[in-house]
């Protein structure tokens, strides 16, 4: 019972992680980049709809396109003044590139904000939750776990059945086979971090319906993003998707696990051990991860 | 017993056959040719032999010693050197202390480690761009940096991938007299695989050819020009390419 | 390429402005270093409790008319001529060794008389470390790990008093509500208030109330039905709100941070949680921030604290100096942010006793010092060092979210008994 | 042996540099530097330290490694630890510290090799967080209460204990690890390890065991940063996850050689030199000052995109590039 409750729970969280996880691997399928700004994506993208619904007095869920657009346009920033140079470098200075970007990101928003916690207050579902029988779901994280399937959706179908998102595709498989068919790669590059920013925007904006929007908030969820993308495989995105799925599962039923069997030592403060060891072992066994298909 | 012996060896990368039950055998210090049209299976085989495959079925034996499945490097420790057709080079590492590379896997000083490279490269007559970086040089250069790399090594049998593609006459035969200074002073065993027919039939005493897989033809190079199926297998692939 | 050159000049600029500082003018004043997180995750309660010592210093160094302190009329020190007091502040981040670090630049470089802070018991470890070696007096304002004191030194004294009083406090309560001595409830038969099950954040702090509570649990006779620890930063707590109400606990006790409070009640709330006690161990639960953002959720919620708002109505002092801290910066004072100004206004007596700046005299006055009642802003009997350094005439309090009529929310002394300002609420309403 | 002391394959101008520095360096408590340029000084030692060890996996062998801070852990823990617990002395239990990270290396690195790139990176990342919510929750070591060392009230140099900072100390270390890198860089090791970061293929090909030419590459890494760990103990007097174990120290350390510029010797110390001064006096100089929250990190963050978006080799690849431009 408790069980398949939890595990109800897990899978919405899950999709959220998913969602985090998805901008990183496009990201990353296309030009090999691990983005350690994510983070601060999602967290400004938490930022936007708070303010936006709060000045415009407006419900949170219909200014997600506000933080959506915001992602897009940070996206692009971050690639036309930043990404663009640390390409000509080896992965080590993108790494350190995209590392920079992060601590700006997030001290120019405590900077300007402060640091103090902000969350929605009022809107159509904050605070609400549904009763399906035994199963009580908060409303925010059901909208959440649904926009984002739809997201999903979205981005696959953009990236399978467009001409563009084919080009995508194309670039992500062979780069050079790509700009000989005629792709301008530099685009493809520049899409990618639309995208990428984008979906972190709109996980950003969902989350801020239920969770806290503070300076440093993004850290805490790109690692588990981290783990999900490896896990599901660098730029695959079903990979994603099912990591996300499989961590949010883990990271609820951990704890309940070792509360009924009665082990203070299995307790929730190992949940995120458990995530990490999970990533480890699997990824030794199949050091492509899950759906990976390039190292 | 022969030197390098290569029995029913197939590999298939999920349902496409590269190899079919290929078996060859190659004697101490001879020359030998291995050609085929493309896709014929001929650097699938090179790798299960190298150890960067491990063959579904068949064995490989070399010198009376099963080395199926070994790693690379494991495969060159038994005393089998390659090269690759493109050198890739990040970190600006000379000409010379590629080579030292290659030396370490038997000394362990330095200053031996670079006696030994440098003795090595003016035996290839690379002497005087030893303190180039690889990137550098013209290809032909950077194949005979190749060469010089596996040679460091000490192997007794070295195999070479396409050492002439992308090479111009003289390069060619250039390369095609380094080959039997090699083989003759060095007494090292050379097997090559080349998609240009004329500079294998040149160099190599035996040729063995490669189709779909399968090895269609072995012998003299005066006997394989004359063969049916390769140069049906050669012609057909013109074929193809014309239309 | 216009693109390299920036960058290029943006190095050189930024290189050049970074080597600048460090340029310290030297004056007569008394310098007293003070080491609180002013940037990093802890940023908020660091800018808090910096504003309140710099209120309290200005009280010291000029007359206030209107705040009922002997201190308020001093404007300096008496003793050493009217010097003024310069609170020099550092920001240690919540880095143990940069702590360290930190006080090492105050002492010896900015040669300071003194030391405050520094807010994380985990840094105020590393900190007295250093006072300890260099023989520097350091008064710890707030920092409530009870290890703190029992570690014999000799330059470290604690005005706050520490995890174990507070915990005690809270059973106290318990107690009282078994006995009946709770303004406005009914003595409540002791087997429905039995089982507690406490989730507690699994860094020192939590840790060691976590073990705390075990440990008064026994000695009260309740049952600890659940115990969890948890970690603050995860960013999501359904799972241990899960098994947290699988135990059905009488009583819920957390000792957790801002964010994971904020985030507990909400998970809580959101499936309908319900449980007779619901007691939060301070940081998160009582911070500006806590009421601001939940708002009536948290009606008939506890928290332990060392000071509330409301405490102006019994005390007047407390009333004046919330009163110029409200008008300054525009919140009550809190706990954290009143020790602040305990902290300052010890060290001002400790000066006006030792009259020298020498740390031999500085570490008598401290161990001699006693600071009456009715001179702090806080409900404790006085400031008064035992041989640990501990202030033994210090207490806790317990307050009481409770919805007023307009809607608002207030938090009500509940504990201790004789400061009650209003009826306890019981059972916890819940959220429905 | 001799390889460790010899330079002579530097540029003279470097070689100089070094002479010069290694005066500086000596002199330096002489100048009447304040006590905090002290301690900023020993931090910046700590780290090149640290950015040595990375620099052998991470520059030469080109495995970048998110992880280090787990040996960091290792080392504090180790000394302080043994000294509260059967106060054996700073010599005996800090050597003890590097031979277990070597030992831990060796065994968390045979499955890590298996991984490459990004896969490797997370993972390590991964590794180093279990290892911290581990001892962030085991009892025995204290928790994340960590450990608290003994004062002593008088000097104690079987325990590393001055009143006075132990600048020295971390100078002769560093020192240490400098040589010891000047030799291994021009090891076979070293050889092998740039080969494999060019081009794994021909490297294997070439006889290099690969993954166990990594592991041996990843156990010195592990072995000068505990050593560095084993510093931190006893200049701190307290060691506990959160500040020995943390990924930050991880990212800093990778950092640091990563700015200064990789795969050479003098890349980690240049990285060091620049991050943590600027670190600590931006964050003494701004951090007290109301409404300056963040800006501190700002600055530094933007230095750190600025370098390497203009110089992907780091600041060294920048100081060469200037030379270069000179003559």
């Amino acid at each position: 019972m408790i069980i398949a409750d939890t595990l109800l729970q897990g899978i919405l969280m899950g999709l959220l992680f998913a969602l985090v996880a998805l901008g990183l691997t496009v990201i990353f399928g296309v030009m090999d980049i691990v983005n350690f700004a994510h983070g601060e994506f999602l967290m400004i993208g938490m930022y936007t709809v708070y303010w936006t619904s709060l000045l415009l007095g407006v419900d949170p869920l219909l200014v997600l396109p506000a933080s959506a657009i915001v992602g897009v346009l940070l996206g692009l920033a971050s690639y036309y003044w930043l990404i663009k140079y640390l390409l000509r470098g080896p992965a080590i200075a993108q790494l350190l590139g995209t590392f920079g970007l992060m601590l700006f990101l997030r001290y120019l928003v405590m900077f300007l904000f402060g640091i103090d916690y902000r969350i929605i207050q009022k809107g159509l579902l904050v605070g609400k939750s549904l009763a399906i029988g035994p199963f009580i779901f908060d409303w925010t994280k059901l909208a959440a776990a649904m926009l984002s399937l739809i997201a999903f959706a979205f981005v696959y179908y953009f990236l399978h059945k467009t001409k563009i998102g084919k080009g995508l595709r194309a670039t992500a498989v062979n780069r050079e086979a790509a700009s000989y068919m005629g792709i301008r790669t530099d685009r493809m590059n520049a899409l990618a971090w639309a995208i990428g920013g984008g979906t972190a925007g709109v996980a950003g904006g969902l989350l801020v319906n239920f969770y806290y929007a503070f300076p440093t908030v993004g850290l805490l969820f790109v690692m588990i993003a981290f783990a999900c993308v490896a896990l599901g495989g660098f730029g695959s995105i079903k990979g994603a998707f099912f990591a996300g799925l499989l961590v949010g599962v883990i990271e609820m039923l951990f704890p309940i696990f070792g509360s009924l069997i009665g082990s203070s030592f299995l307790g929730p403060h190992f949940k995120f051990t458990v995530v990490y060891l999970t990533y480890f072992i699997i990824v030794v066994f199949r050091p492509q991860g899950l759906f990976g298909w390039k190292h | 017993m022969p030197f390098l012996e290569v029995a029913h060896l197939r590999k298939d990368f999920g349902g496409l056959v590269a190899n079919a039950g290929v078996s060859f055998a190659i004697e101490e210090g001879e020359i030998i040719g291995l050609i085929g049209p493309n896709g014929a299976g001929k650097t699938t085989l090179f790798n299960c032999i190298v150890g960067y495959h491990s063959p579904d079925a068949g064995r490989v034996i070399f010198k009376g010693k099963e080395i199926t499945g070994f790693k690379p490097f494991r495969t060159n420790r038994e005393g089998i050197g390659r090269t690759f057709q493109i050198m890739k080079a990040t970190t600006g590492m000379t000409v010379l202390e590629n080579v030292m590379v290659g030396a370490f896997s038997g000394v362990d000083d330095r200053h031996t480690a670079k006696a030994q490279a440098s003795e090595i490269l003016d035996f290839l007559g690379l002497g005087n761009v030893s303190d180039y970086h690889i990137n550098e040089l013209p290809i032909a250069m950077q194949r005979k940096v190749g060469l010089a790399r596996a040679l460091a090594t000490r192997p007794q049998l070295i195999m070479l991938d396409e050492v002439a593609s992308g090479l111009n006459h003289t390069e060619t035969d250039e390369v095609i007299r380094l080959l039997r200074k090699l083989n003759t002073e060095k007494q090292i065993t050379i097997f090559l695989i080349e998609h240009i027919m004329e500079m294998v039939m040149s160099v190599s005493q035996r040729v063995i050819v490669l189709d779909g897989g399968r090895k269609i033809a072995e012998g003299l190079p005066a006997d394989i020009v004359k063969n049916e199926e390769v140069i049906k297998a050669y012609l057909g692939e013109k074929y193809a390419r014309s239309h | 390429m216009k693109g390299k050159r920036l960058f290029l000049y943006l190095v050189v600029f930024l290189s050049v402005l970074m080597l600048t500082p460090m340029l310290f003018a030297a004056e007569k004043d008394i310098k007293i270093g003070v080491l609180y997180p002013l940037s990093g995750s802890l940023a908020g309660i660091g800018r808090d409790l910096q504003r309140a010592a710099e209120l309290t210093v200005d009280i010291v160094n000029n007359k206030t008319p209107g705040v009922d302190i002997p201190m308020a009329q001093w404007g300096g020190i008496p003793s050493l001529g009217g010097a003024k007091i310069k609170l020099i502040f550092a920001d240690h981040r919540g880095e143990p060794d940069r702590g360290a670090d930190l006080a090492k630049r105050l002492i010896l470089d900015d040669k300071v008389v003194g030391l405050m802070g520094a807010y994380n018991s985990a840094v105020t470890k590393t900190v007295s470390a250093v006072a300890e070696r260099y023989g520097i007096p350091l008064i710890n304002d707030s920092s409530t790990s009870p290890d703190l004191t029992n570690r014999g030194f000799k330059w470290f004294w604690r005005t706050t008093p520490h995890d174990d009083y507070f915990n005690k406090d809270l059973f106290e309560l318990l107690k009282g509500l078994t006995e009946g001595k709770v303004k406005g409830v009914k003595a409540i038969p002791k087997n429905e208030l039995k089982n507690l099950a406490y989730v507690c954040e699994n860094t020192e702090w939590g840790s060691s109330v976590a073990k705390s509570i075990e440990g008064f649990a026994k000695e009260y006779g309740f049952a600890t039905s659940k115990g969890m620890l948890y970690n603050a930063n995860s960013p999501d707590l359904t799972s241990e709100a899960k098994a947290l109400l699988a135990a059905k606990p009488d009583a819920m006790l957390f000792a957790s941070y801002l964010s994971d409070s904020l985030l507990m009640i909400r998970t809580l709330k959101g499936m309908k949680a319900h449980t007779k006690f619901f007691w939060g161990q301070d940081a998160g639960f009582e911070m500006a921030d806590f009421a601001k953002t939940l708002g009536t959720d948290i009606d008939g919620v506890l928290t332990r604290t060392v000071f509330i708002a409301t405490l102006t109505k019994v005390k007047k002092v407390a009333g004046q100096v919330n009163g110029l801290y409200k008008q300054k910066y525009g919140d009550d004072l809190t706990g954290a942010t009143a020790r602040a100004v305990v902290g300052v206004q010890t060290w001002a007596y400790v000066l006006n006793k030792a009259a020298s700046t020498d740390p031999k005299a500085i570490q008598k006055a401290c161990n001699e010092i006693n600071i009456p009642a009715s001179d702090l802003v806080m409900p404790w009997a006085g400031v008064k060092f035992d041989a640990t350094g501990q202030n033994i005439l210090g207490r806790g309090l317990i307050g009481q979210y409770q919805k007023t009529k307009e809607g608002t929310i207030d938090l009500e002394i509940v504990y201790p008994f004789e400061f009650a300002t209003a009826n306890f609420i019981y059972p916890f309403p819940g959220w429905d | 042996m001799k390889d460790a002391f010899d330079f002579s394959d530097f540029s003279r101008a470097e070689r100089i540099g070094l002479l010069i520095f290694s005066l500086f360096l000596i002199i330096f408590p002489w100048i009447g530097a304040s006590s905090f340029l002290k301690a900023v000084m020993i931090q910046f030692l700590l780290f090149s330290l640290f950015g040595m060890g990375w620099n052998s996996i991470g520059g030469y062998g080109g495995q970048v490694e998110l992880g280090q801070a787990q040996y960091v852990g290792i080392g504090a823990y180790t000394v302080a630890l043994m000294m509260v617990w059967w106060k054996v002395p700073f010599w005996l239990s800090m050597p003890l510290g590097v031979l277990i990270a070597v030992g831990y290396s060796c065994i968390i690195g045979y499955p890590l090799f298996r991984l490459r790139g990004h896969y490797f990176a997370i993972a390590t990342i991964c590794t180093s967080l279990v290892l911290k919510d581990i001892f962030e929750n085991w009892k025995l070591v204290g928790a994340a209460k960590g450990v608290e060392l003994p004062i002593h009230e008088h000097p104690d140099f079987l325990y590393m204990q001055f009143k006075s900072d132990t600048y020295y100390f971390i100078v002769a270390l560093f020192y240490v690890a400098l040589f010891y890198m000047n030799r291994f860089r021009r090891s076979k090791l070293g050889y092998q390890l740039r080969m494999i970061k060019d081009d794994e293929e021909a490297a294997e090909s070439l006889g290099i065991d690969l993954r166990w030419c990594k592991i041996k590459a990843y156990a010195t890494a592990a072995a000068f940063v505990a050593v560095g760990g084993g510093f931190m103990a006893v200049y701190n007097l307290y060691v506990d996850p959160a500040s020995v174990m943390d990924l930050d120290l991880s990212i800093k350390i990778a950092l640091m050689a990563m700015l200064g510029g990789t795969a050479s010797l003098w890349g980690p110390v240049i990285g060091a030199g620049f991050l943590v001064p600027l670190d600590r006096f931006l964050g003494s100089w701004l951090g007290g000052h109301k409404g300056f929250i963040g800006l501190d990190f700002m600055i530094y963050s933007l230095l750190i995109m600025a370098v390497s978006a203009y110089q992907p080799r780091g600041i060294w690849g920048i100081v060469q590039q200037f030379f270069r431009g000179r003559t």
